[in-house]
């Protein structure tokens, strides 16, 4: 077959050149299904991003005794199996904290002393480690009270969960619309070309080469609009991230460099294989002897 | 991986020591239940040249698609070369199909392609050097009188000049069996007369030629072998015949409109 | 609103004070430069039957073409019952259609519908009364003796039945004008010489009949008008004529092959 | 015109059973893209929701002198444009909400005196008067500070109108999509059927009479897609939410019968629509004289 396939490139040159309404019409169908497919892409991935930035602020506190020993409580900490660091945070520190974040609604001259104790902030190895570190910390002596915000990594966690299942189905979603719409594309090419295949199939030419020509046609057709497509979408993603991460300092933003290298090859791919294995599907239901 | 490349060899037997048809109770139902042969029993030896004639209808072109498998037979066998076609495997059709030559009565010519490009396609499927192809694409389009419009489309050519890329196409491949449905319907006596000469030296070359014409002047000419079809039944088969519908004997009749017009207002 | 239903109406002038058709100093070249017909002056009066003759490629589609305006003349003028076609707006050209009968000489049936549906269309185009179809259907169909096979697909039908249906269809709606493209090249001697008589009586009707044809037989029995083409140019212009291609006389040549073979191998 | 509406109607349907491959494309084509409408529309409103709610959380806190005439504040408050209604927080009443949400982390009895001030709460008709109601509110006599958190009030503000902005911009790019995929897909049907169209031309139809049945066709194939995409999208909108309102109770989401009312004859109509145009675009584009 490798020495047909000169031959086979000139044919689809040639037929592409000749009704190129088709090819256009395929060509437009994957680039317009491929866009989207990369925005949300992009999209999942940020929201992902989001998610998992939201999950690292959850922590467990631990209070501590005014009489309790710092060292002692540090070690048992360490001990517990899903810490992964233990910051120590003096009752002066969390007053400061607490006032500057209160700006002006309490006067710190009013207070005789300082009404905070002394805690740790215990970072975790994942969300699912909170409970039980909350619980093992809570029997070391000299802790007196636990908070691991239960509410708030409740709620983490249950977004998290939600954005990825939602975006993982969405993403199948799409991926199997573009197969569909795209072969269903192709399909109609092939089928206003069915007589064309008939009369290949008249002359004596095997299934095969009958078949390849389309299929190239199909991969090359899946190839320049997903080129196109993961262009644009690579292009306006570079364009707008910068300008984004400047005005939503608040959302982390991922970055153009970690996310195109990985999707523009992937949409690209996709393309050609969508184009190609629509080609093969579609020849095939004409071909019958 | 999908059968992209599965390649079986398949020979007819063009030694002579099998008819080159051999055609045995062969019935044809179409699906919608109309049968078009009936009990349909034929030999026709290798480098015989053979008109089948009949009224239209009568089945001329279901015989000739029996013999390419683009039908299959309902019962009875259909033997080309000693290959029984009901067997054939659905990969072998396309190596069956380079070893016939057909003429199709509504032409069939590739669309987007030129009319070299038509003839030449039917080399390349078989894999014949890129390099022989376009003089002996050019010698075939000589011989049918196409040369100077070799470059043109289909819908670029008039009625008669794409029969006769048709019957280019059908001869370039220098098949052992060529069949023709009413290859000269849109051609004037001279082209006509043209190609029936070109058949003749074809059969000369050893090739077996099967021609369904209503052209009576060629048959009553030629005087070839000619079988007769008759409502899907092969009714006569003739050495040396000449153009006859069974019943009404040959030809025109000027005095004896058959349809009655009274009936129709026009 | 997007032209969807403007119908702007159209007669031609069937009075016979006019020609039915009037061709002058007729030059047609088509898009990839062929010159296809070359200062064609031509006159056919209303109620006539004219034949039109010529070797393969002479130019005797491309006329008929540009008589019922699938192709514009390049210079010239074409006149269909006192109608310049060269002025007819867009949508005047489906009411032109209308008068004007075409047997093609690719049949041009629609694929997807039956043969009673096939000859039902012409009638529906025209607001025909629902009611007054399916008889007028089935006349007509009788006429060119398919009525058993009304209820088929073109694809289930043999050439010559798809020709008798192209037949019906042009005939179903009483013509001013019928222009019949190689009528009978699909046809048995029998059938054709039926639609020969049929084409006789809608002459008789006061319809203009042309028939462009390589038959010579029928050309030569019926001894109507005949009109020689050659290579573009009207050659010849015979009353009651017989079948002659300018230069090589009549019919068929067994003795001259015209075309050198031995250049080719076979 | 109308006389033939039934004679139109035999063709299309005599058309889908003889040839169904292309109704069978066209449809799926239609159906898929709507579905992705709908649902991209579903998930838009829930996030104008979502951006709606964080912003009526945004209010101006003025917080008072010891010794303020809370009537008087109250009355001038009341006085400025784009004020709702103030609610009088006394310091003892935000102690009690400050140790609350602090959890044990502040000990009451440690605290000689409430360091904390009388306050108003003042809920405002829109961001936008924000600024404005936090600058007059300072001017007030007894008023010794305002707090309207500028800063959340900020990105609320840009998290709604970059929601707003994305998703209207997202809607649009989705909608042409559907209009060109489907329009291709419509006139590869066409196309197909371009032989067809010539002989209808050639035996004399007037270019309304062969439109008719193809825009027909197309409306009716855009109808039956976007009526069970709009199936699909109504029946799992209804069936999902009540689900999703039980586990994250955190965000507000769009009620079913607050959406589908609006949504359901809008794709339906869009299906209608973008089929009979795709059609007509493309019958127009074969009928040649
Ligand atoms: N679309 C086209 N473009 C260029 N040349 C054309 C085109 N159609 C026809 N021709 C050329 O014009 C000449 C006349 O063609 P036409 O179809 O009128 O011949 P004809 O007399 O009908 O022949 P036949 O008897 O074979 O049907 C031919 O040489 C043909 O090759
Ligand atoms: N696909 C089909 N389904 C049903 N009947 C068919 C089909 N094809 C052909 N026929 C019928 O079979 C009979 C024989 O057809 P065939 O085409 O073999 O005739 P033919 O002898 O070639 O006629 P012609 O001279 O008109 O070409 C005809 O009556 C035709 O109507
Ligand atoms: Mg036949
Ligand atoms: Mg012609």
């Amino acid at each position: 077959m490798m020495g047909y396939s000169g031959y086979f490139f000139r044919e689809v040159l040639t037929n592409i050149r000749r009704s190129p309404l088709m090819s256009v019409a395929s060509v437009t169908t994957v680039l317009v299904l491929t866009l989207i497919l990369g925005y949300f892409t992009a999209l999942m991935m940020n929201l992902e991003a989001l998610a998992h930035s939201l999950l690292r602020e959850v922590q467990v506190v631990a209070y501590l005794d005014d009489d309790a020993n710092r060292v002692s409580v540090a070690q048992q900490l360490d001990r517990i199996p899903g810490v992964e660091e233990a910051h120590f945070v003096s009752k002066e520190t969390a007053l400061k904290k607490l006032v500057e974040r209160m700006q002006g609604r309490i006067k710190v001259d009013d207070l005789t002393r300082n009404p905070l104790p002394d805690s740790y902030e215990v970072a975790v190895d994942s969300a699912d480690s909170l409970e039980l570190v909350a619980k093992r910390a809570q029997r070391i002596a000299g802790v007196s009270y636990v908070k691991y915000g239960e509410e708030i990594a409740q709620r983490m966690l249950r977004f998290n969960s939600l954005v990825r299942t939602v975006g993982v189905v969405i993403l199948g979603l799409l991926f199997l619309s573009t197969v569909l719409i795209v072969s269903n594309t192709i399909r109609l090419t092939v089928f206003a070309r069915r007589k064309e295949i008939e009369i290949m199939q008249m002359v004596g030419a095997a299934e095969w080469f009958i078949r390849w020509p389309f299929i190239m046609e199909g991969v090359l057709q899946g190839l320049v609009g997903s080129v196109v497509a993961a262009t644009l979408v690579g292009g306006s993603y570079s364009l707008v991230v910068p300008k984004l991460m400047q005005t939503i300092t608040f959302l982390p933003i991922v970055q153009a460099e970690d996310l195109l290298p990985m999707l523009i090859p992937a949409l690209i791919f996709n393309g050609a294989f969508v184009g190609g294995l629509g080609s093969l599907l579609s020849v095939n239901k004409f071909l019958k002897v | 991986m999908f059968g992209l490349f599965n390649r079986p060899e398949l020979e007819l037997d063009t030694s002579g020591n099998v008819p080159m048809v051999d055609i045995c109770e062969l019935d044809l139902v179409y699906e919608n239940g109309h049968q078009a042969l009936h009990q349909v029993n034929l030999q026709i030896q290798k480098g015989e040249f053979v008109f089948l004639v009949g009224t239209t209808g009568s089945g001329k072109s279901s015989l000739l698609k029996l013999l390419y498998r683009e039908l299959r037979p309902s019962s009875g066998n259909v033997l080309v070369g000693g290959l029984d076609l009901g067997d054939l495997a659905r990969n072998e059709v396309p190596y069956l199909r380079r070893s016939v030559g057909v003429i199709f009565q509504d032409f069939r010519l590739l669309g987007n392609k030129t009319a070299a490009e038509n003839v030449a396609y039917a080399l390349e499927i078989t894999g014949t050097a890129k390099r022989k192809i376009p003089s002996r694409v050019a010698q075939v389009l000589e011989l049918v009188g196409l040369s100077d419009k070799a470059k043109r489309l289909p819908s670029q050519l008039s009625g008669g000049e794409q029969q006769r890329v048709a019957i280019a196409r059908s001869l370039v491949n220098q098949p052992s069996l060529l069949l023709a449905d009413e290859p000269t319907g849109n051609l004037d006596p001279d082209s006509t007369w043209d190609i029936m000469q070109i058949l003749s030296r074809v059969q000369n070359a050893g090739t077996t030629v099967v021609v369904a014409t209503h052209n009576q002047q060629v048959v009553d000419l030629m005087r070839k072998r000619v079988l007769v079809m008759k409502r899907g039944h092969l009714v006569h088969d003739l050495a040396r015949g000449a153009y006859r519908l069974d019943g009404r004997g040959s030809g025109l009749h000027v005095d004896q409109p058959s349809t009655p017009f009274s009936a129709v207002e026009l």
